[in-house]
């Protein structure tokens, strides 16, 4: 029932932001995601309490066609409710220091993202999981083509169509194992059995369509081209969250229905994927260095980091999925954290052009040292959450595949190139005319960062809460792929 | 006991958040006072511990918090002190807190003090948390740390673009390290499922696993790698001279003192499977030699004073590595500590100058400070005099053990590290008889403003002096001491850990080593004498330089453009060939391509949907016709 | 069966396939609109004959009230599709099918 | 020989000849007149079938109200001149081609096709009281329900065809 209510929750909250005008709007949606976050941290408590199955929800919804409305949560679900129910107060707390046409509307949206991005975290059911992941896509599409920036038609248009392209085939694999569940059922472990009774070659196969689909949402190289465009046109709330918490939804889908549902299959193949996202990690980390707008180059760094987390995931063992997972929470963070120094500059500066900017340090040295740790994070420091992430990642791949992870790590190196670049160029140096009048953060903005900044700060000090959260969870589903 | 290890790091720590914290609300004597206090308790905290260390061989482990679990993969951060760690901490302290005392007066009128200040104290924590981590995880918090604080205190003065690209190419230069240790531990976890040193070097652990030695020779290679980032060795030097971009005190603290010998101590810590594996031992001297030649060749025409520091840091590391290379762990560690002493001095001494000449590096333009700074002057010679190996000086006795046991091991080690010495020798004294003697080559004003620092600043000098001066005596070669009735107190500390140097050499020859270098050394002395002080050679300026070999040293071999060409160029080449070559055209030119074929099929198909009904009429026919002939 | 004999039901359904086939190419060859409207209204001609030609011979009356509702809705159908017509021919001013050819892409 | 078959073939080729005339003359109004005289023909069929109510509506309503209607808008559109041109050529070839092979196929078909010989007589089913006997019992719902299409079209008509109001 609480796991219901996680979904309802954001879904009323929707509507009653419709209906009260945009007046309060920001006020309100804080005010109702935190209730949220809240209720979240309550399911935590029962779960950790060992009631499972009080966070069960499971009643027929087309008993002809074995659909169900079947929702639960185990440690991985959990983490992941936990990210998105965080994160949605702090965006839009963070979203505050602008006022946005029709903000009730815009609001009302990201609640209802919110709902369908809690309900694909927390659905066990092949078809409910599927009417989740494309219904989440409806809001964000509004957002951007409401409140974007240039070239939005086009941009949504593309990311739109081409998500849509890539889940069909998960559509597809996901109508192939019903076909071949015992008695004609989409419920989570009716298809995990039926994917392990198949061949090796059809394992493979289905594991390619869900990869897929998520891989496009992720994204990993080759299919990542629509969203650097994507980011760069989205409004600041949208961004954060299309890179904070929609790409998790794809990188949990593969934990949660690709790995135990194909195991052969992944053992088989999963090296191809293995092998793709070091690729991506690379490539995106090199164009990254050359980027000259600070958009895009959150836009590949995300790519870089997904593409660990998307080699972590196959690699599956412990530390290489409790890495993801720790990396996909982290990313998260380090991702909306990094989207709100950009808002912040643009803002103020009217351009996120690097080359233009220059010596912010000088004039605002609080923002400098905020952002400066929000980097650091994203390359990796130790003691910061980026590091944990990245260090059991690449502990764990090493473990399955050493060549790849020591591709892989060459990230670290490049990761510190591009990113240090960046901070080089806007906030070191000599003011120039443009930023000598870089106004002092807002109280509110100076707040957002600190939180941002505190909580990469202790995830990386002590981030054995949240390992425990997923431990066990890891754990029987490793040895169900055994 | 334990409450006082998990201590140590903590005064730093605690020092550096009220800095950082309280920031503009202190003024900057007060962000000064506790800063070194905080260093100072560090201090006290680490003798005390050094201290029971002393009484005998009993390793301390404490366990502080849980960090990182998952599954048989369990890293808490624990420290560990052992006569090892120990040695370490007292350096760092005791060092750091001279430096953080010279700061107080070198820094006193820059805006950013208490910045400065912060910085400081964070890096104390975390090459503390690199020494004291008692497992490699925990090493690499410290590890990345340190090169997280000194990439902000290179880049202190971040106005200026130079000191920024100078301080990303430390980061970046150890990351590529960083990356080697990395591996190095993904495989040392993956082979012996531990990261823990008690575990891993417990007595025969490493014999009896089934590790291959290819597989050892790898894991020691890839922690050589991240050695060599930090300990700015043969590739991966350029950062060090490049550091010097930084003020003063931090190049004597953290590219002098201690951070640059994380790698030394690294090395040491790991020393079981250095041992087991001499390909990689090899490996090592010959980096190591190679280093310290090219560290003083290049030094030797170098004419800023702190570039100079530099590279003959450089070059000192690259002598300790063929320490450990040759398996004479205790002679390298004993070389870190004395080079600690000498080279944090110098590195003062030379920042003193710079505070006496405003900011002036260059020493063509110096001259005749003698009378000007005379503390100075005195505890500068001691310095110079200790690194070039004057007996009974702290380097003499460091250096002669080094050199003897590659003596014993490999007789062309032995010479190149002579010849490597008596380099140092003689710039070093080129150096110090270009600064002091001789008259004065700057102008009036720098003239006028000359003076000797203040109190706060000499005082760290003397006592470093002092330390220059006698801390060799801790670590006396038998062969002397037999005679003097002085014990190898270091060799006899440290031997638990690191075990006893198995190299004997007759103590006739060892003698003889010991007057040859000493002779030569103090004949390279007196030609830098007769050069620079009798002839008054001053080098020509930039334009005027002449002798290929000669320029190729001052512009320090190119290595730095080669590396523009090689590494950094093509970087940016691929790059840009990848956006706008691959990802741009190619890649989303397929995805876009997918869109114009289906709208280009889409516009031939839809001329079929002319408007016309007759049309529309006539394929029904046909339509039905074709239905008719297909069902009937 | 005396106003049938002599007449096999062939015949009325060969005739009323070829009135069919008449207004069908009247469709297809014509390109006034009304025109085209009338052989619609031939076509259903046809096939009503057919439908009367078999309720006579199988004696079946329920073809014819068929055939009577359809002949209803034709009707209808020829009022609104007139209708619909000349508010054609205002607008675009020509029933030509060659000329209104903006249904289309 | 019998007369009806006399009838039955005068009729035919009647029906046939006019509907040829419908297609094929330029002017519409002929083309008018010709479909009032097929119609005819097929009302002459209806009696010769033996349906005298659906012969006399099929008058009524095509005939009498249709092809009036027909008439009417013809005059008001003002087509009754040979205005229209012919279509292209291949395309009449081809309309003609699918309209040949469209019979061709439908006899084809009808001719392999088992037919049943006509076995029950019964004079009555064409009059009025055997229909409104039907009509007036099965389908009374229909009936009734056609009423309210006739009333959708009269709107429908009314609505499409007039003037705009305003303006």
């Amino acid at each position: 029932m609480l796991t219901l209510l996680l979904i309802l929750l954001p879904l009323i909250s929707g509507f009653i932001l419709l209906l009260t005008g945009s007046k309060n709007a920001r006020q309100i949606a804080l005010v109702l995601s935190l209730i949220e976050f809240g209720l979240a941290l309550f399911a935590l408590s029962t779960l950790k309490s060992g009631a499972v199955e009080s966070l069960n929800y499971n009643i027929p919804w087309i008993p002809n066609m074995g659909i169900s409305f079947h929702l639960g949560m185990d440690g991985i679900s959990m983490l992941m409710v936990l990210l998105s129910t965080m994160l949605m107060p702090l965006i839009v707390f963070a979203s505050f220091n602008k006022t946005y046409n029709n903000a009730h509307t815009l609001y009302a949206l990201m609640m209802l993202m919110q709902s369908a991005m809690v309900g694909s975290f927390v659905a066990m059911d092949g078809f409910l999981f599927y009417i989740f992941w494309e219904v989440s896509l409806i809001p964000i599409f509004f957002i951007i083509l409401m409140w974007g920036g240039e070239n939005r038609q086009k941009t949504t248009f593309k990311f739109f169509i081409y998500t849509l392209f890539g889940s069909l085939f998960m559509l597809v694999a996901l109508i192939y194992l019903y076909l071949h569940t015992a008695n004609h059922s989409f419920d989570i472990q009716a298809l995990y059995a039926a994917g392990r009774s198949l061949p090796l070659v059809e394992q493979g196969l289905i594991m390619g369509a869900f990869f897929l689909a998520f891989a496009i949402k992720m994204p990993v190289f080759p299919f990542h081209t629509w969203q650097p465009s994507t980011y760069v046109a989205a409004p600041t709330p949208g961004v954060m969250v299309l890179g904070g918490v929609m790409s998790k939804m794809a990188t949990y889908g593969l934990i949660r229905w690709v790995l135990p549902m194909v195991p052969d299959g992944v053992h088989e193949y999963g090296y191809l994927i293995i092998g793709l996202s070091v690729v991506s990690i690379i490539y995106a980390s090199c164009i990254a260095i050359i980027q000259k707008d600070f958009k895009y180059l959150i836009a590949y760094a995300s790519i870089a980091h997904i593409g660990l987390i998307s080699a972590g995931i196959f690699a599956m063992n412990m530390q290489s999925l409790q890495g993801s997972l720790m990396e996909m929470m982290s990313h998260g963070i380090n991702t909306v954290g990094l989207f709100f120094a950009y808002d912040i500059i643009y803002n103020r500066m009217h351009t996120s052009e690097m080359s233009k900017l220059g010596g912010i340090r000088g004039v605002e040295s609080r923002f400098a040292f905020l952002f400066f740790i929000i980097v650091l994070s994203n390359i990796a420091l130790p003691f910061t959450n980026g590091f944990i992430g990245e260090f059991l990642l690449l502990l764990g791949v090493f473990q399955t595949n050493m060549v790849a992870a020591s591709f892989a790590g060459l990230s670290i190196i490049l990761g510190a190139v591009y990113m240090l670049r960046a901070f080089q160029k806007m906030m070191l140096g000599e003011t120039n005319s443009l930023t000598l009048h870089f106004p002092k953060l807002e109280k509110q903005e100076l707040i957002t960062l600190c939180i941002i900044v505190i909580l990469i700060v202790v995830m990386g000090v002590y981030p054995k809460p949240i390992l425990e959260i997923t431990e066990s969870s890891i754990q029987t589903l490793l040895q169900g792929i055994q | 006991m334990e409450q006082l290890v998990k201590l140590i790091p903590l005064f730093p720590l605690i020092s550096f958040a009220i800095i950082a914290l309280m920031n503009r609300r202190l003024s900057k004597p007060q962000a000064a006072v506790i800063a070194c206090i905080g260093v100072l308790l560090s201090f006290i905290d680490s003798a005390v511990v050094f201290q029971s260390q002393l009484q005998s061989f009993h390793p301390v482990e404490v366990k502080v918090f849980d960090w990182i679990i998952a599954g048989n993969f369990n890293a808490s951060f624990s420290f560990l002190v052992d006569p090892l760690s120990s040695i370490f901490l007292m350096v760092i302290t005791g060092v750091g807190f001279l430096i953080h005392l010279f700061s107080v007066g070198y820094m006193k009128d820059d805006d950013g003090m208490r910045r400065f200040f912060a910085y400081l104290n964070l890096f104390i924590f975390f090459m503390l948390v690199l020494v004291l981590g008692n497992n490699f995880l925990v090493m690499f918090i410290g590890w990345e740390g340190v090169g997280f604080c000194s990439f902000m205190l290179i880049g202190f003065w971040y106005k200026d673009n130079k000191n920024n690209d100078a301080a990303k190419k430390a980061f970046v230069m150890n990351r590529i390290g960083d990356l080697g240790f990395l591996i190095a531990m993904c495989l040392i976890f993956f082979n012996f499922g531990s990261l823990n040193y008690s575990t891993l070097f417990s007595p025969g652990f490493l014999a009896e696993s089934s590790v291959s030695t290819e597989t050892l020779t790898l894991i020691t290679f890839c922690l050589f790698v991240g050695a060599m980032g930090k300990s700015a060795q043969i590739p991966l030097y350029t950062w060090l001279p490049d550091a010097m971009a930084g003020p003063t005190p931090v190049s004597a603290l953290i590219h002098a003192a201690t951070m640059v010998t994380a790698g030394i101590y690294m090395v040491a810590r790991t020393n079981v499977m250095f041992s087991l594996t001499p390909d990689t031992m090899t490996l090592v001297s010959i980096i190591g030699i190679a280093t310290a030649l090219l560290g003083a060749v290049i030094g030797l025409f170098q004419n800023d004073i702190k570039k100079v520091l530099a590279y003959s840091t450089v070059s000192q590391l690259g002598l300790m590595f063929v320490a450990l290379g040759v398996g004479a762990y205790t002679a390298a560690v004993f070389h870190v500590v004395t080079h600690a002493f000498f080279k944090a001095l110098l590195f003062l001494g030379s920042g003193s100058v710079i505070h006496a000449m405003g900011g002036e590096q260059d020493i063509r333009v110096m001259g005749g400070l003698k009378k000007k700074l005379p503390i100075t002057y005195l505890t500068f010679l001691i310095g110079t005099l200790a690194i070039s190996g004057i007996p009974p000086l702290a380097g003499f006795f460091s250096k002669d053990q080094i050199l003897s046991e590659a003596f014993a091991h490999n007789k062309i080690l032995f010479a190149l590290g002579l010849l490597v010495s008596l380099m140092t020798a003689f710039y070093m004294f080129r150096l110090f008889f270009l600064t002091f003697h001789g008259s004065f080559r700057g102008t009036h004003d720098q003239e006028h403003h000359l003076h000797e620092s203040p109190m706060n600043m000499t005082l760290p000098l003397i006592v470093l002096a002092v330390c220059a001066a006698f801390a060799g005596f801790i670590g006396v070669p038998h062969v002397i001491g037999e005679g003097l009735g002085l014990h190898n107190l270091f060799e006899s500390y440290l031997s638990p850990v690191l075990g006893v140097s198995s190299s004997h050499i007759e103590a006739s020859v060892e003698w003889m080593l010991m007057g040859l270098t000493t002779v030569l050394i103090v004949m390279v002395i007196l030609y830098a004498r007769h050069l620079f002080v009798s002839k008054n050679y001053v080098p020509e300026s930039d334009s005027h330089m002449k002798g290929s070999f000669k320029k190729l040293a001052y512009g320090k071999f190119y290595v730095d453009e080669f590396y523009n060409k090689v590494f950094t160029q093509p970087l940016d080449k691929i790059s840009l060939f990848l956006e706008k070559g691959i990802d741009i055209p190619v890649i989303d030119g397929m995805v876009r391509g997918i869109g114009k074929l289906t709208q280009g099929l889409a516009s031939i198909a839809r001329k079929i949907q002319t408007g016309n009904t007759g049309y529309y009429a006539i394929a029904f026919v046909f339509a039905i016709l074709l239905l008719f002939i297909f069902f009937i | 069966m005396q106003n049938l004999h002599g007449i096999p039901i062939n015949y009325y359904v060969i005739l009323s396939t070829a009135l069919f086939c008449v207004g069908a190419l009247g469709v297809m060859l014509r390109r006034n609109a009304i025109i085209i409207f009338m052989c619609v209204e031939l076509m259903l001609n046809a096939v009503n004959l057919l439908l009367v030609a078999f309720s006579s011979y199988f004696g079946d009356s329920q073809a014819q009230v068929f055939v009577f509702f359809i002949m209803a809705v034709a009707a209808a159908e020829v009022a609104v599709g007139l209708a619909i017509l000349i508010m054609i021919f205002r607008n675009a001013g020509t029933s030509d099918t060659d000329v209104l050819t903006k249904l289309k892409w | 020989m019998s007369l009806t078959q006399y009838i039955f073939w005068f009729l035919s080729f009647l029906a046939l000849m006019s509907s040829l005339m419908v297609v094929f003359t330029k002017n519409a109004v002929y083309s008018v007149l010709s479909l009032i005289i097929t119609f005819f023909a097929i009302a002459g069929h209806y009696l010769l079938l033996n349906a005298q109510f659906l012969a006399a509506v099929h008058i009524i309503v095509y005939a009498g109200a249709i092809m009036v209607l027909f008439l009417y808008v013809i005059m008001m559109l003002n087509q009754n001149k040979d205005a229209e041109p012919n279509k292209h050529p291949y395309l009449m070839i081809i309309s003609v081609i699918a309209g040949g092979l469209l019979m061709l196929t439908l006899v084809g078909t009808i001719k392999g096709a088992e037919l049943p010989g006509s076995t029950i007589v019964d004079a009555q089913v064409g009059t009025i009281e055997k229909l409104g006997q039907v009509l007036f019992t099965d389908f009374l719902l229909p009936f009734e329900v056609s009423s309210i299409l006739f009333l959708a079209a009269m709107v429908g008509a009314v609505y499409l065809s007039k003037n705009k109001l305003q303006s």
